[in-house]
């Protein structure tokens, strides 16, 4: 085998020092297989060396919080028997070399790490943000991305729904990715990845180990032959049909009780699996790879460890479970396979061939892993920008209106849905389109509500208070549909650690969430952190995506933003200040980049987000939309558009400007319908709550939204909304 | 005129298909069977005369679209 | 009434068809593909999903299955088979009806409502039903209908188009056409009208919640004329 | 021995996926391509030495299981 040194662990991605210590833990040089199973551990991925440091900060601990970070997933409570297990995770730079595979993988990895822990998923989202639509490859990695996860979650019978996708330049090289999955559990029967007993079997199921996804870093010219290049599949292929036969017969063997901890084998395969299943066990585990199901013949103790064939998990059994559990997999066609033993050792011990291959202290691996405390740079509040009225002189409401409902950021994303499964599994009462997405807890009144957001406009514009509000946004994205925010997870893709900027951009953004959430009671119970999206220097805005998850107790009390009937009356909830700078009216129309995102006032967001809660509790609220991109107008038009109605609006009694009045960005904002005889009431809930609000106007049968000075079709917006995609595609 | 070619999956890489293929075949009793991969075929009508600038075309367009060469290999016929 | 749901590997429309069943009074059992005998029942139904991954083409494979002899059988002799979505596609592969479902013409999966007109009233499964036009749900990648010209006309002939895809007005034409399928072709009869394989998903429109509840009409129509 | 063959959609049968990869084409500026149809190409591995019996075989799943007859033609190379 080839003797390990310095350059090859360079070319596994480690630092120089970084060898130096494995050399000085070990007290020798590692040979291949254990240099490989280093940098697998201590690449960023595993270790989150650069991360770590900072996450530690996030919000955590809630009342319904049953496992936070740390797990495949977090898991909350929702009364009775039930808790919901959910994560996001990105799948960024394998979809932008493989769109279709690398979104459908995406997929599948996120789904496993949810029913790992014993959970049937019941609902998928993603988050997808692509290069500038002129971009020549924009259209072709949406069309692959749009496909895979399709692709992949249709099959499996999970409904997706819900996300969000963007444009934005900053990603035309590195495109990004998110999947997220929730899952139902019960409450007594939730499986964790920690091990625990000696001597108990190790157990390897679903398909077999090929040579997919082995660290392109790690083929280092040195370990392979001429063949290197047949050898180096780095992109996994999916087999959504092979996850769905896992799925069953994961929860099948999960009814009864010989399962003492499962782990998916996602990054860094078997390797991680295993290590993690150990360390967290505080044991040590031995390996027998010669019994590990290979699809290919003469794999290496180095390939099979570090493979990242898709589909397989590892299992730590009681004793004597063994022919039990195998004829569940049996049934179901997967492979299944005593591979090893939980041992005392505290190591890692690999057999292959009847010699031993690797040993390893579990602690170095884990444990010792590095942690960096990297440098960062903070991000200065810009200057606001002197908008003057010589800026709005030329335009017209109604020409700005349907130009932002026409911008790829707001436009209806209908094209993707369609392709998406959303109704599968007979219990999704919200489909996508709207705030969240809303699926019943099967067989109760109770249903959960789901969004994803982000903002990375905001985040590079001032990552602080880009961080606090897509926590915020997330919070009003569930309470619009009527549920009770739970807790959220967290995917946050940046770009270069390494660069004192990017983790400046990452260190606020971190803040801002931990102290939005906190504030707000929304605890993180799960997240992933993906570095390094950049090409060619150029790296992304910074992009943390939220996934909010919430209750309904009674799904009945489900809210929906189309307006339901002619004569109510609307109202904006919160104050609008006319804050302009990072809007899409800023940018889009006025062609003004530059400012600070709105500010953010986490007494108000709670006040007006409580205040509403209470609203709809006492069903005083026909019809919700919060007030996001694009501003109240916009947010009007939607409802307008989907209830096929249309409203008078009243003359502004403000002093600010129409344009900031109707397209700023202020935070905390919710679009209300009220019915006229509620409307007092409503009223005075909102007085008593000191929560501002302004009068918009009432309902109309007609087809359109009448401003004092000028009269817009409904019908001609939603044109604009519904075309732009639509086109776009088929061009 | 026209030009055919396979777009296949290059050794290693997982086919799902192809095995579910082979386990069909097995299973209806071609147990002699042992190894099926499926991939692509196709026949581009290509405006143009000359054979061999027909079949740099498309040997620009296997690399442009028509495979990924991540994970597949192309084969004029 | 007895019903029985064939699970092959991939199903995944199993569970929704069982519940929709059972809510409306059928006696549901659930059967495992690789069991060769399906008990004495009324009806049998195969369900959407993914058969087999649907890889080859969707539904082949579980059209070389073990149980799929068993419903052969049980139609030949005259017995109610419903194939929904994937169900449909197996059983077009299996011969119990004409044709082939292709991928949809502008390649994508399709998951929306549409309307269906129901063309023949003259069978177990639309008998006595008091609407022409149902508003259902699809979920599928290759519901693009096509057979033979001779295969048309004998359908035709013999009044063996069972739904066809409309518009909210009844009428069938290219826009009211989701994916492509021959004559907006959305489900189709075997001679004798025992065997149903349609692309829309009853099972996905049972309460007022869901997508619509047109799926309830069919259901409760279906018992009542079988009992 | 390794059989290899392609199934082709029947002339006449609409093939939107070679429909949609023209368009592409045309839309990358390969303003040459008249037309573009795709199949499936299948590599089995039959545990048989004698080509002519292998090849019987391969024709008997094909007609079984690889083809659907009915819009489909194989091809075995
Ligand atoms: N990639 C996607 N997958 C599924 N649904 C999506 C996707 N992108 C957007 N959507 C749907 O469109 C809705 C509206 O998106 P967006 O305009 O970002 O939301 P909002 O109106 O809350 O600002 C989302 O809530 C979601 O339901
Ligand atoms: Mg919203």
């Amino acid at each position: 085998m080839t003797t390990v040194n310095e350059k090859i662990a360079i070319d596994h991605g480690l630092k120089k020092e970084e060898f130096k210590k494995i050399c000085e833990l070990l007290n020798r040089t590692p040979n291949l297989t254990e240099l490989g199973i280093f940098s697998a551990m201590w690449n960023e991925h595993c270790s989150y060396k650069s991360s770590r440091k900072h996450l530690k900060n996030l919000h955590t601990k809630g009342k319904r919080v049953i496992q936070g970070p740390g797990e495949n997933a977090g898991v909350i409570d929702v009364d009775d028997e039930d808790a919901i297990v959910f994560k996001i995770e990105s799948h960024n730079h394998p979809s932008f070399i493989e769109p279709y595979q690398g979104a459908a993988t995406g997929v599948g990895g996120i789904m496993r790490d949810v029913f790992t822990m014993g959970a049937r998923p019941i609902a998928n989202l993603n988050s997808i943000h692509f290069g500038s639509p002129q971009h020549k490859k924009t259209k072709n990695l949406l069309r692959g991305v749009v496909k895979g996860i399709g692709g992949y979650g249709n099959c499996i019978g999970v409904p997706t729904i819900g996300g969000q996708t963007s444009f934005d330049e900053s990603y035309n090289g590195n495109i990004l990715v998110n999947a997220m999955t929730l899952g139902l559990v019960n409450k007594k029967k939730i499986f964790y990845s920690k091990a625990a007993g000696l001597g108990k079997p190790v157990i390897y199921v679903g398909s077999k180990t090929g040579r997919d996804g082995i660290h392109g870093a790690s083929m280092a010219s040195a370990v392979f032959d001429d063949q290197i290049e047949e050898k180096k599949p780095t992109v996994q292929v999916g087999d959504p049909f092979t996850e769905k036969l896992l799925l069953e017969a994961c929860l099948e063997l999960m009814a009864d009780d010989s399962i003492i901890s499962i782990q998916d084998m996602g990054a860094a395969g078997l390797t991680s699996s295993s290590i993690e299943m150990a360390s967290k066990g505080k044991l040590g585990i031995e390996l027998n790879l010669s019994k590990v199901p290979c699809r290919e013949n003469g794999m290496t103790p180095y390939e099979i460890m570090l493979s990242e064939s898709q589909e397989r998990m590892l299992i730590v059994l009681e004793n004597g479970k063994e022919d039990n559990a195998k004829k569940i997999f049996d049934k179901w066609d997967l492979d299944f396979a005593v591979i090893g033993k939980t041992t005392n050792s505290k190591k890692i011990e690999i057999y292959f061939d009847n010699e031993k291959v690797v040993d390893i202290p579990i602690d170095f691996l884990a444990e010792n892993a590095p942690m960096y405390d990297r440098k960062w740079k903070k991000t200065k509040l810009p200057q606001k920008i002197k908008f003057k009225k010589d800026n709005f002189k030329s335009l017209k409401i109604s020409d700005c209106l349907k130009k932002l409902l026409a911008n790829p950021n707001i436009c209806e994303k209908k094209w993707i849905w369609n392709q998406y499964d959303h109704t599968v599994m007979g219990d999704t009462i919200q489909k996508p389109g709207g705030d969240a997405g809303v699926v019943r807890i099967h067989g109760t009144e109770k249903a959960v509500a789901a969004s994803v957001d982000s903002s990375a406009v905001y985040c590079f514009a001032h990552p602080l208070t880009g961080g606090k509000q897509i926590v915020c946004e997330s919070w009003r994205n569930i309470i619009s549909v009527g549920a009770e925010p739970i807790a959220i997870t967290n995917c946050l893709n940046f770009g270069n650690p390494e660069k004192d900027k990017n983790m400046g951009e990452f260190v606020e953004c971190v803040q801002g969430i931990s102290e939005a959430s906190k504030y707000l009671n929304f605890p993180v119970v799960s997240g992933n952190v993906s570095f390094y999206n950049e090409t060619k220097d150029k790296g992304i805005k910074p992009t943390p995506s939220i996934g909010g998850v919430g209750l309904l107790k009674n799904y009945k009390n489900m809210i929906t933003m189309e307006l339901k009937n002619e004569g109510s009356i609307i109202l904006v909830i919160g104050k609008t200040e006319g804050h302009l700078d990072q809007s899409i009216f800023a940018r889009n129309i006025l062609n003004e980049k530059k400012g600070p995102p709105p500010e953010i006032n986490l007494f108000n967001e709670k006040n007006n987000g409580t205040t509403l809660m209470k609203l709809i509790d006492k069903k005083l609220i026909l019809s919700c939309h919060d007030v996001s991109l694009g501003g109240i107008l916009t947010t009007i038009s939607k409802m307008c558009i989907k209830g096929k109605k249309g409203v008078k609006l009243n003359k502004l009694k403000t002093l600010i400007g129409k344009y900031e009045y109707f397209f700023s960005e202020d935070q905390g904002r919710f679009v209300i319908e009220v019915s006229k005889t509620n409307f007092k009431d409503v009223e005075n809930v909102l007085k008593e709550s000191s929560v501002h609000f302004d009068e918009l106007g009432v309902v109309l049968k007609d087809n359109f939204i009448f401003l004092s000075d000028d009269k817009i079709s409904i019908d001609e917006l939603a044109k604009h909304n519904k075309n732009w995609l639509m086109e776009y595609m088929v061009q | 005129m026209k030009i055919k070619l396979t777009v296949t999956l290059k050794n290693g890489v997982l086919d799902p298909q192809g095995k579910a293929i082979q386990q069909t075949l097995n299973g209806m009793g071609f147990s002699n069977v042992e190894e099926v991969r499926q991939g692509k075929y196709f026949e581009v009508e290509v405006n143009e005369k000359n054979e061999d600038k027909a079949k740099s075309k498309v040997e620009e367009m296997c690399k442009k679209l028509l495979a990924n060469l991540v994970i597949e290999d192309f084969k004029i016929l | 009434m007895k019903s029985s749901v064939i699970i092959f590997p991939g199903s995944n429309c199993d569970r929704d068809m069982d519940v929709a069943l059972k809510k409306f009074g059928f006696e549901n059992q659930m059967i495992w593909h690789n069991d060769a005998k399906i008990p004495k029942c009324d009806l049998i139904v195969l369900p959407g999903g993914f058969s087999y991954g649907d890889y080859l083409r969707c539904g082949s494979i579980a059209g070389k299955s073990k149980i799929i002899k068993s419903v052969i059988e049980f139609a030949k002799k005259g017995g109610l088979v419903l194939g929904i979505c994937n169900g449909f596609q197996i059983l077009t592969e299996t011969g119990l009806l004409p044709g082939v479902l292709q991928q949809n013409k502008n390649i994508e999966f399709i998951c929306k409502n549409v309307f269906v007109k129901i063309n023949d009233k003259n069978n177990k499964y639309f008998k006595n039903i008091d609407k022409d036009i149902l508003e259902l749900h699809i979920a599928h990648n290759e519901g693009n209908y096509f057979c033979s010209k001779d295969e048309l006309k004998m359908m035709n002939d013999n009044n063996l188009i069972a739904v066809s895809y409309c518009n909210n007005n009844g009428e069938i034409n290219e826009r009211s056409n989701p994916n492509g399928a021959i004559k907006n072709i959305a489900g189709i009869f075997n001679k004798e009208k025992n065997i149903l394989g349609m692309m829309p998903h009853p099972e996905r429109m049972i309460d007022k919640y869901l997508s619509g509840e047109d799926g309830s009409i069919f259901f409760k129509n279906l018992l009542n004329n079988l009992k």
